[in-house]
């Protein structure tokens, strides 16, 4: 989950990292009343959870505090990698000498923190890594490591801070290691940590990513105003249905649209799909165990996609059974009503019990089962892909 | 013989009176799993399916012997429950739970490896050595006794390939569910290390994904195993940038490309399979 | 610096480990002010920094909330130990089915924390201790080792604490040592740690010591109104003279008033005194490298001392220089004059120029020097220690 | 021979630029003490007595091989600081500063311990090797290179007992102050381990006081030495619980009066001295 930087600033200054004396605004008005506050040219920035924001024309320096108003209106009028901008930070514009990078994130890999500090920053620190390795310190921790203050100062001194400045340093090294243990963050960023004309380091921006999973215990980040929020950008309004239901789902651009079981075969199932020739018009993970109502809403999400000409099935019965599978797709049929053609595999657990459900409901209401086609274990699944992507061929008026 | 798990582990449930433990043990047991007993933390003295439960997994390890345990536990109690499994002597523990705090993670695969202790997940299907023992919630449908092993990521790719293995006539030693939660308690790389040095086991079907970290890892270890590895990764053709369900599966700069992973693994000597009936194919070609 | 009980239980509530619903009262109407308000037995209990307090007959359970302020009166004029009673703490009478000991320590010649638990409460642990070590569950950590629930259920039942009740004895021991290591304390105690009648745990009692020289960096200390305070109980006045002035001393009940350099030979030269028959009047630490205003002081206490017949002097110069001892001392002699015989000894650093510094000043002025011998490195500090003796035998009438 | 500290040690001061820190580098290089460099962080670069400052101990190990340090810095900081040397590879560290809290003392020893460190301290005189290394802040007056180690929790009864060892010629080998604070970075008995494997070492006076722990310990190692060892212990007289300065001189328990501590050396096989003057006539009747 990640943070806006006016967010995380606020963290920071929680933790004594010093920042910019900056407030929140939500209009030009306020802004103008801050600018004038500030007594200092302000540089109001977008607050947008994505970087480039700076490449996207986003940091406005108005050298004259009464300039700000039309400076904050242009900016309230932006779309920054598609997200709208509804707030800006206002701040006083730094007299920046340099600019450093410090971070904190996680090497999955290895099973360490990792700090990452570098004597270039403002600028994307993996492009850095990718060209200039040399130019990036990394120093490893166990995540029931102590850092001290002399780990610290060496950090420091690696990215050419100097030996007066190590005072100021050396705080700032170590709060943001335990704002990032306090906090359960993936990522916490300062990029660019600058030194002013006057000798201060100050944390000029800030890119903090919290473990959605681990917020359960920070319930002050709500108290701050954080709640919990989708960790990517805009979302079409499919996708923000289903992050409303609960179920991870992505549009592609494809015409298939898939209705697989747990997330492994969500990724496989759609590459199955490609492999035959065939687009797949969505990514879909049914979690373990999806109930009746569930199974229900994956589908009226495909069968109310336009793109979706085909929908492409399979359940393999694992914690759960084919025989409520089955049920819960007839409840939908009968309930919604299937437009478009579907072919689907059920194995594993209980699978005779599905078939033969669906069987005893398709003698009952035919016309239900018009567009569906169900198959069990006899018939491999590489099978149910090529026959989605015959019956999306058809759709599309092919032969 | 096996790796992991087998009939001869003792295995106990962690919140085995919860409404999943309970569940499952029944499940485990009818399997035929050797279910010993469990906990649950001020339960101790009651019974689930016969099987004694105690407050502590030190109590439960003293009173019945168990060396495996199986994690039905909230999220939020796995670090501990995981911890305390290991300190007391605990040699593999199965975390089936998912969405496990990431520096939670971090702290329980520290205190495995400084205990010589094996663990599996957050958010796996679990483990089964077919005919033995089944750990998770694994249904049993797919699985038969043979002599190809597997590992993967995701329970539902687990049960493809065992039902093709099956199907086929191979047959599995064990098939092994590392998770999919974005830190996992075991690598690729060690269950391979297992497999290769397990004498039933004639070949390995990896199955990795799109985002993650560990398939790379895999690489080394597989330019020196005598047993054979095919390896299958799933969202080769995922768009970029794309979050793809599991929460580890975003990809990170370079690393983690499906193309990359696959083409990675097959330098370092892994035979790929596209599809599930690939690995029958290539199996049969090397003559396993 | 240990906390009254009513400060510790506040830390204890902070920790989340249940203490009953009381509020501290400095005057009998507030506790019947209390006792009405709590609707409930009140058991009024003095506020003193000891232990022994209910031996004393210190702690009042009132059946009737109206008699309350009766046995207020009563306990106000208690003194417990030498302690006055100035504050007590008005709780509801607990209805106590069995108490338990839970502690915190520390294990200095192991270099451990170690959790002390029993299933007796309510007394003297020590005693248990001694008595039926068995009866008591010790569990070492190092400083930085996290303590488990799974831990704590462990001590729990070992000190009979039955299943039900782990869910609420876990968190209590595990924040116990939360506590512990939060405050750098030296001691946490729960003694008793009650069951009630309703099944609920609650800490009865407090004993919290925390290290005196860690309390600077718990300035929410100071918040909560725990300030600083001497360790001990009652001082006498010269006692209380010393501590503002800091210089660490205790009267005893000899007639040589000791004068040594540092806290070692401080309680050395007590020893040398007694050996050879004589009986010290007070322990003394010059501190190192004393200031000469530090030394006039370390003299006035002593001087001015009625039970003092003689004065021991001894200083080794290490850090401090003899020649500074002899300005210091000499300073003194002539803003105060010394009213009675003082034997003294230097050796060390510059001595040589410290005796020349007196021989100079006795030279100026003999009037101040008269009951004054001083030493070199010639003469053993035994000969100094039998002097002094010798000295006292003398100014008590004897031969 | 000596132990601890002689003319090769390479000593550095951390906090060499303030003001105990300067003042006792200079006297330290006065007594011919090997004194190499220094730290204090963000002073890097300057000099002190002729001596190179760094910000790290890293630095200065780096730059001078430092592997002895003697600590002049306020209480509050020296947790860091001495892990900042033990971590850096320093092997010996003199805590000068008193009233180092608690806590930090016990993360102190368990990293000293870590690392294979020998820490003095807190509220340490220091350590002198007569003729050699003067580390602290020893008057150097007292001492004469001999025969005979002491071990002391107090500065003031070193400087007796070696003003004596001295004045009755046998001269000292190594005189280890371990510091007056409640927890210490060494105890008795390891000090005298290392008197023991001295081969100049011929007898050792070890004082201790009423209060502190750290004199039991050393009856096991007293009765398995062959150099033999004088005990004296400070407080015999004193009255019961009654706090007598140092903050670890409380009776605790049973543990500590000074009756028992000198019973229970001389049961191990110490020779008491009650005053200083009994020591020469010891050491006499030893043949040392």
């Amino acid at each position: 989950m990640r943070l806006y930087e006016f967010e995380g600033k606020g963290l920071f200054g929680k933790f004594k990292i010093p920042i910019p004396d900056g407030r929140v605004a939500s209009t030009p008005d306020e802004v103008d009343a801050i600018a004038k506050e500030i007594n200092a040219p302000p540089a109001p920035k977008p607050q947008v959870l994505t970087g480039g924001r700076g490449k996207a024309g986003g940091v406005k320096v108005v050298d004259n505090p009464a300039d700000a108003r039309a400076g904050a209106e242009e900016l309230f009028e932006l779309t920054i990698k598609g997200f709208p901008v509804e707030k800006l930070l206002v701040e006083p514009k730094l007299d920046i000498k340099k600019e450093l990078y410090l971070g904190v994130t996680i090497d999955r890999l290895n099973y360490k923190l990792v700090i990452i500090a570098s004597g270039e920053g403002g600028v994307d620190i993996e492009e850095i890594a990718e060209k200039s390795p040399e130019k990036i310190f990394r120093k490893s921790l166990d995540i029931d490591e102590e850092l001290y203050g002399f780990d610290a100062i060496e950090i420091a001194k690696k990215i050419g801070i100097s030996s007066e400045l190590t005072k100021q340093a050396t705080p700032i090294v170590v709060n943001l290691l335990k704002l990032f243990k306090a906090y359960d963050a993936k990522l916490a960023e300062i990029n660019p940590l600058v030194i002013t004309g006057d000798g201060k380091l100050i944390a000029a921006d800030s890119r903090i990513s919290l473990d959605d999973d681990a917020v359960f215990r920070h319930p002050d980040l709500a108290d701050m105003g954080i709640e919990k929020r989708h960790e990517e950008g805009e979302m079409t309004p499919r996708e923000q249905q289903a992050t409303e239901w609960g179920i991870p789902y992505l549009d592609l651009d494809g015409n298939i649209g898939m209705f697989p079981g747990g997330a492994g075969f969500g990724i496989m199932g759609n590459d199955f799909i490609q492999y035959y020739g065939g687009k797949p018009a969505n990514f879909m993970d049914s979690g373990g165990g999806p109930t009746p109502e569930r199974l229900a809403r994956m589908l009226v999400l495909l069968n109310e996609n336009p793109n979706v000409k085909v929908i492409f099935g399979a359940r393999f019965g694992g914690i759960s059974r084919c025989d409520d599978f089955a049920k819960g797709v007839t409840m939908f049929l009968k309930e919604h009503g299937l437009s478009k053609p579907m072919v689907c595999r059920m194995t594993g657990n209980m699978w005779q019990e599905g078939v033969r459900l669906f069987d005893e409901a398709k003698k009952e209401n035919p016309e239900l089962f018009k567009n569906f086609e169900f198959h069990g274990i006899e018939t491999p699944i590489e099978e149910i892909s090529k026959r989605a992507v015959e019956l999306a061929r058809i759709a599309e008026g092919g032969n | 013989m096996a790796i992991l798990v087998d009939k001869n582990s003792k295995v106990m449930v962690q919140g085995i009176t919860g409404g999943a433990g309970s569940f499952h043990t029944k499940r485990m047991i009818a399997y035929g799993t050797n279910i010993v007993g469990g906990t649950t933390p001020g339960k101790g003295g009651r019974e689930v399916e016969g099987r004694p439960v105690f407050d502590t997994v030190a109590e439960c390890v003293g009173g019945t012997g168990a060396d495996t345990s199986v994690i039905f536990l909230p999220a939020r109690f796995v670090k501990d429950a995981a911890i305390e499994s290991i300190r007391a002597g605990v040699k593999f523990v199965v975390v089936v739970p998912e969405h496990i705090p990431i520096h939670d993670m971090l702290l329980v695969r520290k205190e495995a490896m400084k205990h010589g202790c094996t663990v599996l997940g957050g958010n796996t299907a679990g483990i089964i050595t077919p005919g033995e023992a089944n750990l998770g919630i694994m249904p049993d449908i797919a699985f038969t006794a043979g002599r190809v092993g597997t590992v993967s990521r995701s329970g539902s790719i687990t049960y493809y390939i065992a039902d093709t293995l099956t199907r086929s006539g191979y047959g599995e030693t064990t098939c092994v569910g590392l998770g999919g939660d974005p830190i996992l308690g075991s690598t690729f790389d060690e269950i391979l290390a297992m497999f290769d040095a397990d004498e039933k086991t004639r070949a390995v079907v990896m199955t990795g994904e799109i985002g993650g970290v560990y398939e790379e890892r895999a690489c080394d270890q597989i330019s020196r195993m005598k047993t054979p590895v095919i390896a299958m990764i799933g969202g080769i053709f995922a768009p970029q940038g794309k979050r793809m369900g599991h929460a580890g599966a975003i990809v990170e700069g370079k690393m983690g490309t499906a193309k990359e992973k696959l083409d990675a693994l097959a330098a370092a000597g892994a035979h790929p399979a596209r599809t599930f009936k690939d690995i029958p194919e290539i199996l049969k070609k090397l003559g396993v």
